[in-house]
């Protein structure tokens, strides 16, 4: 839109004038009888599935902007899928609520070390974290690891170090969860499926 | 499960028994509601408190917390002594007229072999009579006394209407009112359907208690039939998945199992697993193991991998025993663990005992959680008044926490329990510096593997040669993990009828574990998920929801494994002879040539009815047991055991042998066990749909929906301890108390046990000290440190408690 | 009018009270009448839009009757009824007609003590039955039951209210030289005599 | 939207008929199977994350009625009665409550803010919040005990039925949520017709009395319930039998208001006629000259 300077002024004083009239009392109703404005028109739809219970129920997630490079996404509603064969749309009240998962202010933001005997967290970097951690488990793997059995026979294991897995997490995640731990020789080792 | 979520609205009859569909598993019950609407099911549930599902039900029969074998078995035996069977199922589907070792038996509430001092059987004499040619010996009249049909028949004969009602509490007019509705699915065009939880698996007796059903339903026909089926309803989103990949103790991915320490021969170990076929003619595909093996080995250590070390045998730790976690937190408890990862798994609230739980973790030297939230578990050390009443200055164990994404930021796939393999994407960034789990497993392996090439220490051959081809070593792909546990070639497939046709190139997808072989040719790192990413792309993520035969069977929607099959053991929806037994539930059948349908048949697809190949392929004898042999440990038939913490004190059936004799029980745990005497109520704890686990009460909705820990009791019991809607009450077990508020309600009635009343008190388990809901107890404060004899699931289910006004 | 023509009516406090009573007054009947039916509700935009109209309306209302109470104090002794009103009232077409000669008329006609009494009870019943509905205050405390019965009251009686006024002032406009009296304080002699003779004959002893 | 919002059958506190030409827009209606119902609180949970209010975290009074009631920020709650009839079975009855979307509201019919509730030509009846005034009269006209006022910002809410999704052609949100399918939504008609199937079900299942809950008092509603014993709707905590506007509201909203807007009128007329008439009544020169007289 072409704007000259003149324009512009009177639109200044317009706008300028008109707000001051609202101040008066004076404010020009409102649109009289409008439905609250459908929220999800232009976000941006992506597919997932609750990670709840094991009816894995189809999920729409929508965030906020459209992918542009300077738009942050957020998402800001979760329905039910509605082509998904078993839920149809549906969701139970834990999926209905997983926005509150999602943006919970219990989600953990960066790594946090508890020192031995100290009362409180103290943040500290991916890098220092892994270091740390792969130290400790180097150190005892190397100093409790068992080749052989009192009969002699190989059996290569560790069993001084244990892991839970979590049977929320992706097929993906698991897999590559197991291929490790199994490469360290672990034993104790078990998902939620045990309990 | 065998069947599927939208299979159930196939179903003439639905049972929900160990499990709370309705309060769980919501949408999944819908289901339920549509066989209702559109096919005039009728719904019984079974359940010690009058819950959401039985709200919904034709029918309702009250039970003691942990008799469901009782029950069950009365059930076998109303259908044995009513011939309310399918007899042609029976007969040709099950191990019935197999004949039985001479020397098994069982008397007094033990079967043969059993050894008191390990708390354990020996059951070489629970086994079949074998003939000349190696086969069992059959007896298809049945009429042997020794063949499994009257052996069960014998077993059962006790479980009476009476027995039932005495034990279980559930008046007999509505325990044979439940048998009634039960027996007239054994008709070949109707179908019961089970729905079981963790009502059934958190009980010493377990196991057993999924087996009875399945007994139940094998008799009744109902296995493998469209609106038939086992079900399991399953816990988490991926528990299907994770158990599936074999991430438990003694577990490899596709329920191949980590070697014993004896088994230091590979040839052994792959001869024992590959099972021979017990009767002529059967598929028992089984056989296969070696090629699942050695693809897996293949997968992980590729070319470190080889025929000259048996494809890396010696990489695998083997075992002495099995690491259940019940077993490791003793060994924690004991001093004995210095190092543990909690990823995604909140042990402290979910473990029994929470007081052992707790103390274990504080011996520990370093505790590293991954997790989206704030748990319980990476704040064991914190003081929170009495919900956790620790002193962190005594504590030394190190803990970590590290921020994974959820749900919501990542891509990749969960197996629902349909067995579905369903792919999912990313629609935000993770919160602050939070990391997928790939990436937190990866940082830490990275390290890990730079210290051990560069320091060398204990056997570093499996660390530094785990293949890692991923483009970002750091941050392994979700794509590049799903294309390699569904397999690829490793050099040119060719085609077994035309060796000359190249089937696959070096390098390409594989399109199913069919293409699997035992030579190092091929890689899979999951043999039963190869088909979900193959040439043709990623299979998980298809949305095709076409349903052509209106029962379900939406082939074309995602993958399921094995081999995209959605109904197991389908091949059991027909006669002997290949046509269904029900038109209408016409999902496969042989026509003439081969098997075909609207599902992808369980069973080799070119084997006519006529070469008498079993239904149950996984199986050496190709068909379902109701004697299962060795294959479980506490019985070849389920009997009913009371829990370890019984209200009654006694077992009506064999007074001696009260509990499970072959459940595995430590030392201090079995000091810790209560009795009736001073704690006379039988609890249960149980789940509320408001909630998830830990996870809800740290969103607002679900804090709101359900704010603060109750217990409920009934009407009856509330009178006699003065206790009112609201009031505080606190209960204790021999573990520990929690206090909570009373709910106070007709649903859950006392019973008349074995002469004496028995209240049930309901302990729902939501509740902790970190997240948006009001604070509360851990309720596995309460909970007894003894699992399943065959699995180690805790007996979360039935244990002791006393109540008083707080 | 020379100041020997005039009689004191009202103090200065008297009359201070009444135009503090009729300014309330005024400004509750407005904001009330714009809740009362549409048609009114653009007296709204005078306090600022309906909903400080809603928030207003009952501290007007209240301070209304606060006032009111000094009104009801200084006046409560005048008007209580005599022989004489029940004379005024049998005669009323006569007043309508301005011919009230051999009215023996007190400080007050059996009118304006009428007005006094319709006043008297219909504030209370404002005030009760306005608490009743007052939100977010007191409403919640009450019965739904009740608050549509308040509702009722509180309109009625707010009608007969505004109509007495409205009656109130149209009798101080049409009988001449009565406003004066709440303006200035003081009436003609004449006045006095002619609508009040007999508290002119009191006052002239 | 805005072209369905203009389609307004009734406005609150407007004497003229709104824009309605294109009223004729299909009925729709909410459906709530009682006999389906589980009390998942599913709808409860899509209620809130849709309209993006959240309730505070309470406690547990004893019972599984949680959030207890209805509140500005509680559009819909669930009531739970354990029923157990001398000699019968005990029933878990649940009822999701919230507005009933009535034909004839009694919140629009008390409402004294121009524009505040509004009855769209599908039968929705919505409140809109901007122009709601607080004063609390909503309250006063439902029968069904709904709009709650709000501690935070003074105004009245309750459940719009989602106007702003069907107005863009979905289903409300509790709808689209309900795992079993209690909750079904579409034109009055279909779930009408919808009804009676479920209801021969019902019927078919030993609830003889089995029935659709549409009350005509208020002119039937746009959300209506199947009963399993529809003889006795009292027993679903406390569902009105046979409600209606009270008389109270009623009639006071009726033809009283404008008869006595205009009695005012009439006697502000009736004051002017007689001045003109009968003329002021004056203390004329003879009163003057009479009151000189005696005071000498």
């Amino acid at each position: 839109m072409h704007v000259t300077r003149r324009q512009f002024f009177k639109l200044c004083g317009a706008s300028l004038g008109g707000s001051s009239i609202a101040l008066l009392g004076f404010s020009p109703a409102q649109a009289l009888a409008d439905v609250r404005t459908f929220k999800l028109e232009r976000t941006t739809e992506t597919r997932n599935t609750c990670p709840y219970c094991s009816v894995s129920c189809g999920l729409i997630m929508y965030s906020l902007g459209d992918q542009a490079k300077n738009a942050k996404s957020s998402i800001i509603h979760i329905e039910g899928d509605p082509d998904h064969p078993v839920n149809r749309g549906t969701l139970c009240p834990k999926g209905a609520g997983l926005l509150d998962f999602v943006h919970s202010d219990s989600r953990l933001q960066y790594p946090e070390y508890r020192a031995p005997g100290a009362k409180s967290w103290q943040r500290l970097s991916w890098d220092e974290a892994f270091s740390r951690i792969a130290r400790l488990v180097k150190d005892d793997r190397d100093k409790n690891f068992v080749a052989k059995n009192a009969a002699g026979a190989t059996v290569n294991r560790w069993i001084t170090t244990g892991f839970l897995a979590a049977s929320a997490s992706s097929n993906e995640s698991g897999y590559l969860t197991h291929k490790v731990v199994r490469s360290l020789g672990i034993l104790a080792f078990d998902n939620q499926a045990r309990v | 499960m065998t069947n599927h979520w939208v299979d159930i609205k196939n179903a003439n009859l639905v049972l929900i028994m160990g499990g709370n569909a309705a309060e769980a598993h919501p949408c999944g019950f819908k289901w339920v509601t549509e066989a209702k609407a559109h096919k005039g099911a009728q719904l019984i549930v079974i359940d010690p408190r009058f819950n959401r599902s039985a709200a919904m039900a034709d029918y309702y029969a009250p039970i003691r917390t942990g008799t469901d074998i009782a029950f069950l078995g009365g059930v076998i035996h109303y259908l044995l002594s009513h011939d309310k069977i399918n007899h042609e199922y029976v007969k040709a589907y099950t191990n019935a007229g197999y004949l039985v070792n001479s020397a098994y038996g069982f008397e007094d509430g033990l079967f043969t072999g059993y050894e008191p001092a390990k708390r354990a059987y020996d059951k070489s004499t629970w086994s079949y009579v074998k003939g000349p040619d190696g086969y069992v010996e059959v007896d298809a009249t049945m009429t042997d006394p020794r063949c499994v049909m009257n052996l069960m028949k014998a077993h059962y004969a006790r479980y009476t209407p009476e027995v039932v009602s005495n034990i279980c509490g559930t008046p007999q007019d509505q325990f044979l009112h439940v048998c009634e509705m039960i027996a007239e699915t054994s008709a070949p065009t109707k179908t019961l359907t089970i729905m079981y939880a963790l009502g059934w698996t958190q009980h010493t007796v377990g196991t057993q208690m999924i087996r009875t059903a399945a007994m139940v339903q094998l008799l009744l026909g109902n296995i493998g039939m469209a609106g038939g089926g086992v079900n399991a309803l399953r816990g988490h989103s991926n528990i299907q998945g994770l158990t599936d990949l074999g991430l438990m103790s003694n577990l490899l991915p596709g329920y191949m199992t980590l070697p014993m320490e004896q088994e230091t021969d590979f040839q052994k170990y792959l001869e024992v697993r590959a099972l021979k076929p017990l009767r002529p003619g059967q598929l028992s595909y089984w056989q296969n193991y070696p090629k699942f093996h050695v693809s897996l080995m293949k997968a992980w250590y590729g070319d470190a991998a080889t025929k000259d070390n048996d494809y890396a045998f010696d990489y695998l730790p083997k075992l002495d025993k099995i690491y259940d976690i019940l077993q490791v937190f003793e060994l924690m408890h004991q001093g004995k663990m210095n190092g543990y990862f909690c990823q995604g798994f909140n042990p402290l609230a979910s473990f029994p005992n929470k007081a052992k739980i707790g103390g274990a973790l504080a011996k520990l030297k370093y505790l590293v959680v991954i997790d989206p939230l704030a748990t319980e578990t990476s704040e064991f050390w914190q003081n929170f008044g009495p919900y956790n009443d620790v002193d962190p200055t005594k504590i030394q164990t190190e803990v970590f926490r590290l921020p994974s994404t959820c749900f919501a930021e990542e891509n990749g796939s969960l197996v629902n329990s349909s067995r579905w393999l369903q792919w999912h994407y990313q629609g935000a960034d993770p919160p602050g510096e939070a990391k997928a789990d790939p990436e937190i497993v990866a940082g830490i392996f990275l390290k890990l593997r730079e210290l051990y090439r560069k320091e060398g220490g204990a056997f570093p051959d499996p660390i530094v040669n785990l293949t890692w081809n991923y483009a970002i070593p750091a941050a392994p792909h979700p794509e590049e993990l799903a294309r390699e546990y569904n397999g690829r070639a490793l050099a040119d497939l060719t085609d077994p009828a035309d060796p000359t046709k190249v089937v696959l190139k070096a390098g390409q997808q594989l399109d199913s574990f069919a293409q699997l072989k035992d030579d190092g040719s091929t890689a899979c790192g999951c043999w039963i998920f190869s088909g979900a990413w193959t040439e043709k792309g990623n299979i998980m993520a298809r949305r095709d929801t076409a349903d052509p035969s209106g029962l379900g069977e939406t082939l074309g929607w995602a993958f399921a494994w094995p081999a995209n099959r959605r109904i197991l053991y389908n091949r059991a929806s027909c006669d002997p002879a290949g046509k269904p037994w029900d038109p209408r539930r016409d999902i496969i059948h042989w026509n003439g040539s081969k098997w075909v349908g609207f599902d992808v048949p369980d069973f080799k697809p070119d084997s006519a009815p006529a070469q008498d190949m079993g239904p149950f392929i996984m199986q050496p004898e190709g068909v379902a047991r109701f004697f299962t042999l060795d294959k479980v440990i506490d019985g070849p038939f389920p009997e009913h055991y009371e829990p370890f913490e019984t209200p009654i004190s006694t077992n009506p059936l064999h007074p001696k042998v009260v509990s499970n004799p072959a459940a595995r029980v430590f030392k201090d745990d079995l000091e810790a066990f209560g009795t009736a005497k001073d704690f006379p109520y039988a609890a249960t704890t149980y789940r509320l749909t408001e909630h998830f686990h830990f996870w809800t009460k740290h969103a607002k909705i679900n804090a709101i929906l359900q704010p603060e820990q109750f217990v409920e009791i009934g009407e009856e019991l509330a009178k006699e301890k003065g206790l009112k809607a609201g009031d505080q009450v606190m209960v204790r077990s021999n573990r520990g108390f929690l206090k909570a508020v009373a709910v106070v309600t007709k649903r859950i009635k006392p019973l008349t046990v074995n002469g004496k009343t028995v209240h049930t008190v309901g302990v729902p388990i939501h509740w902790g000290f970190k997240g948006v809901a009001k604070n509360g107890y851990i309720t596995n404060t309460l909970t007894p440190y003894v699992g399943d004899a065959n699995v180690q699931t805790p007996e979360f289910k039935s244990f002791l408690v006393d109540i008083e006004k707080a | 009018m020379n100041a020997a023509d005039r009689i004191s009516r009202y103090s200065s406090q008297e009359r201070a009270n009444h135009w503090m009573v009729a300014l309330l007054f005024v400004l509750a009947a407005l904001s009330g009448l714009a809740l009362f039916h549409p048609a009114f509700f653009f007296l709204s935009d005078f306090f600022g839009g309906g909903t400080w109209d809603r928030i207003l309306h009952p501290f007007l209302g209240v301070l209304m009757f606060l006032s009111f109470l000094g009104l009801m104090a200084r006046f409560w002794s005048h008007n209580r009824y005599t022989p004489a009103d029940r004379e005024w009232l049998k005669r009323i077409g006569d007043v309508l007609g301005n011919r009230e000669e051999g009215l023996d008329t007190g400080k007050y006609n059996a009118g304006q003590k009428t007005l006094f009494w319709v006043m008297v009870v219909t504030t209370i019943l404002l005030l009760i039955s306005g608490v009743i509905i007052w939100q977010p205050w007191f409403a919640p405390y009450f019965p739904i039951a009740l608050l549509r019965v308040a509702v009722v009251v509180h309109s009625l009686s707010a009608w007969v209210l505004i109509a007495g006024i409205f009656v109130h002032i149209y009798a101080a406009i049409w009988v001449k030289g009565t406003v004066r009296a709440m303006t200035r304080g003081y009436v003609s002699r004449a006045w006095a005599k002619k609508h009040h003779p007999a508290w002119y004959r009191e006052i002239g002893k | 939207m805005a072209s369905q919002s203009l389609d307004i059958a009734r406005r609150s506190a407007t004497t003229t008929q709104p824009p309605n030409v294109r009223g004729d827009v299909p009925k729709v209606a909410k459906l709530i199977d009682i006999s389906k119902c589980i009390g998942c609180k599913a709808c409860q949970a899509a209620c809130m994350e849709w309209n993006d209010y959240r309730d505070k975290v309470g406690t547990c009074n004893g019972t599984y009625n949680n959030p207890p009631d209805l509140d500005a920020d509680q559009w819909t709650v669930m009531r739970f009665t354990e029923y157990e009839p001398e000699g019968g079975k005990l029933e878990w009855l649940i009822r999701k409550d919230g507005c009933m979307h009535c034909a004839d509201p009694g919140c629009l019919k008390a409402c004294p803010a121009p524009g505040a509730i509004v009855q769209y030509g599908n039968g929705i009846v919505d409140f809109h919040e901007e122009h709601c005034i607080g004063c609390g009269y909503c309250i006063t006209g439902c029968p069904f005990d709904i709009p709650r006022l709000s501690k935070k910002d003074g105004k009245a809410y309750k459940c719009t039925l989602c106007s702003d999704r069907v107005a863009v052609g979905l289903e409300p949100a509790c709808i689209k949520s309900c795992p079993t399918g209690a909750l079904v939504f579409g034109t009055k008609d279909d779930m009408i017709h919808h009804a009676e199937g479920r209801i021969a079900d019902l019927n078919s299942r030993g609830f003889a009395q089995a029935a659709l809950y549409d009350p005509k008092g208020v002119g039937g509603t746009h959300v209506m319930y199947v009963l399993p014993h529809g003889d006795k709707p009292e027993i679903y905590d406390r569902l009105p039998k046979d409600p209606g506007i009270s008389p109270w509201v009623s009639v006071w909203k009726g033809v009283t208001k404008p008869i006595l807007g205009l009695g005012l009128g009439v006697i502000a007329l009736g004051g002017f006629i007689h001045y003109v008439t009968k003329g002021p009544n004056e203390a004329d020169d003879e009163d003057a000259k009479e009151d000189k007289h005696e005071r000498r």
